[in-house]
């Protein structure tokens, strides 16, 4: 039978390295794994790369995790979000290696890497600082650069309800990054409010289908 | 002469949004633009986290935590409105799907060049958001900003003097003192606001300003 | 007031011209717009560049079309479907271009003209012949092939139901081909069995957006 | 000495699934794999149309004429099943997803290359389907086809004479005679159906077969 339930964060997390990357879901602090990424605290794991849109928000989840200077280099479109006092102390420091990335870049290399796509041509930031350094490209008159996949080793992810093949589905906004960020994690641990019966999902409503989930753990 | 609020300013561009347009709001100023469009005129907004039919904030008290706007605003979902992932967003932002995108800006040239991510500041982290995919992809780019910065220096430029956000993509300014079109002519004054001449707008504004034949007073309601 | 429904099929079809790009949704003849497609032929129209997974069905729809000599090529990726009779009878008498492309490139070609990628790397062909003529490049050791946009002045497809923003919900796997269709075509129109009320469609199930929609018509 | 029938063909490949997994079936031969895994094994089903968790064929009469497989046969979806579109299908299938991919072969080299698209003939078009995308990126590839063609040619070939679907993806492949195992060290013949002995399986294949220390007595039920 297949049930991808565990219990536990540290069976959700076994496996997670030095130095792996770590694809953390949310907008702000809304869909966002808090105590899933909190428990990597509790590890001895360090160096890791974290991509997130933002940078976490006060003093939980990505935000916790950075503070507790788990991680080398953070990935994100919009580090400052609400109350980022911490990711403002790691910056005044220069504590923290950032890699600044259009938004729908930032979504688009995670969809690639889930997508086996070799890398993709987009206009935007084609003429901009970010482009820096990368392969640039006319295409029909307009300036593209060349972007490159961006997978992870985990996707740390939050849904609303999971059954055991791991089919998700999310609430509203909350959905976001989660369902592409689980397509790009070779190790994708979703954090659920809740675990339903095989078959009572619509199946033409599931957001994320359990394909791309390997572990789910009930918070 | 009295500069427009910014209420009055999120009016203004409100104003212009058409019937069954598919319009994204930037964080900060322009989120307001949601609450002033005319009653009766349906206008689809589009949130980047995964939002289209976005209506207006809800009730202090009343909203649900799990339902925010780009900006991490509480908002509500109109009859007709989509939830849908974050890559499907920016497919639809950067596909030309988005009618109008109104964003803010710290900079815009004559060129339409668009300047609103860093602000050249070391000391805190720069952030892009949507804005480089936004402003490359949505069909035409509004900036909705002061029309020049505290220190009273101008924010439309001859030249960005801050990091670009995307070449030649602003097609209009609305400012608390007028509304410019960015064209192949020159940056043309549409309104302005009472009191106000084109001498005076000018030495408020680096490149030269063209009057349309046809400007306007630029009258907002008391909000 | 938004409204996307259309009258008839001289409204839905409204603006198609000679040598248009026309993707035609469906797999095998499953979620194919059958009444829609063959109403092309009743318009002076030619020289259409026809894209589909096949070269439709029997006599009817896309298969319909192509009989009556209205495309002047197809591109798609498995022209002898069930009952192929029409693509047999013009492919020995060599009276269609043929583009023949990998499914998934099809598809993916399709979604970057929807999501504003310039051209993308793909494994998929990229050592066979139908990767001739085309930029090759080596990524992480694996040879990719640069595949292109492929957008439509026109996508017709088929829903199940929609409602007058043109949000779609399909049956089952007859969804198929037509949300990423309806992504790219510039102009797309939705063959539908029922329109509902705005507001009564799951907005956490509804698989095409009204963004991506044009037109709507009822058959 | 027996061929295996096709349907013995497809329940030996069967055998060979384990649970959890996530496999896709090629159109024709391999769609009846489905049938023929073990009593209480989970394995998930996926169509490139659009289904992740297909069941067996439905009752004469009883199917949905929207609830069909690749190969446009009509199907069945299990509980915990999801319909979704046709990109996330080949997203699934391009980015690795895939635990296995059963296809028919025309031909399959030494080294795994596939050949299974175009016959070369100029009386019918060629048609690719999903071939290619399940060849770069399954994450193994099993062929499953008579070991000779009808002329007897052979179909396992020191290089493949048709044009290649890829190179180098095929792992294993399952014949009416034998299963076979496409290694660095040669195609090692892992089972042979009774009466079968290397030298006579030898004869009905290009390259030169290694057989395997352990290699077994291709068994199936009658079916």
């Amino acid at each position: 039978m297949i049930d991808k339930r565990v219990e536990g964060f540290a069976a959700a997390l076994a496996g997670l390295r030095d130095g792996d990357t770590v694809l953390c879901g949310g907008f702000g602090s809304i869909g966002e794994a808090f105590e899933l990424i909190e428990a990597i605290i509790g590890l001895d794991v360090r160096d890791l790369t974290v991509v997130c849109n933002n940078a976490g928000s006060g003093l939980v989840g990505v935000a916790a995790l950075l503070k507790a200077g788990r991680a080398r280099k953070l990935i994100c479109s919009y580090p400052r979000s609400t109350d980022p006092q911490v990711i403002d102390e790691l910056y005044a420091r220069r504590a923290l290696e950032l890699e600044i990335v259009p938004q729908g870049t930032l979504s688009e290399r995670m969809r690639a890497a889930g997508a086996g796509i070799g890398g993709f041509f987009t206009r935007a930031g084609a003429d901009t600082d970010l482009a820096q350094g990368k392969e640039t490209r006319t295409i029909n008159g307009a300036l593209h650069v060349l972007e490159q996949p961006l997978p992870g080793d985990f996707a740390l992810i939050r849904a609303h309800r999971a059954d055991r093949w791991g089919n998700l589905v999310y609430r509203k906004a909350a959905r976001n990054f989660n369902p592409v960020m689980a397509m790009a994690g070779k190790v994708t641990v979703a954090q659920v409010s809740e675990i339903v019966e095989l078959g009572s999902l619509d199946p033409e409503a599931i957001a994320t289908p359990g394909i791309f989930v390997d572990r789910v753990v009930v918070v | 002469m009295t500069p427009l609020s910014r209420r009055q300013m999120a009016w203004r561009a409100a104003q212009d949004l058409a019937e069954g347009q598919y319009v994204n709001l930037g964080i900060g100023l322009p989120t307001m633009v949601c609450d002033f469009v005319p009653p009766g005129r349906e206008v689809v907004f589009h949130a980047e986290n995964g939002i289209l039919g976005m209506g207006p904030a809800p009730e202090p008290g009343k909203g649900d935590k799990d339902l925010i706007n780009a900006g991490k605003g509480l908002t509500t979902l109109l009859p007709g409105g989509t939830f849908f992932h974050h890559n499907d967003a920016f497919l639809m932002i950067r596909g030309g799907h988005i009618d109008v995108s109104i964003m803010g800006a710290y900079e815009v040239s004559e060129r339409g060049d668009l300047a609103n991510w860093a602000t050249g500041s070391d000391k805190l982290a720069p952030g892009v958001g949507g804005a480089m995919d936004l402003a490359a992809g949505a069909r035409e780019v509004w900036a909705l900003m002061e029309h020049n910065a505290k220190d009273g220096a101008p924010r439309i430029r001859k030249s960005c003097v801050l990091p670009l956000t995307a070449g030649g993509c602003v097609k209009r300014v609305y400012t608390n003192l007028a509304v410019l079109d960015i064209t192949r002519d020159g940056v043309v004054v549409r309104e302005m606001i009472d009191g106000l001449d084109l001498a005076g707008l000018q030495r408020l504004t680096e490149p030269k300003l063209v009057l349309a034949n046809d400007w306007k007073k630029l009258e907002v309601p008391a909000l």
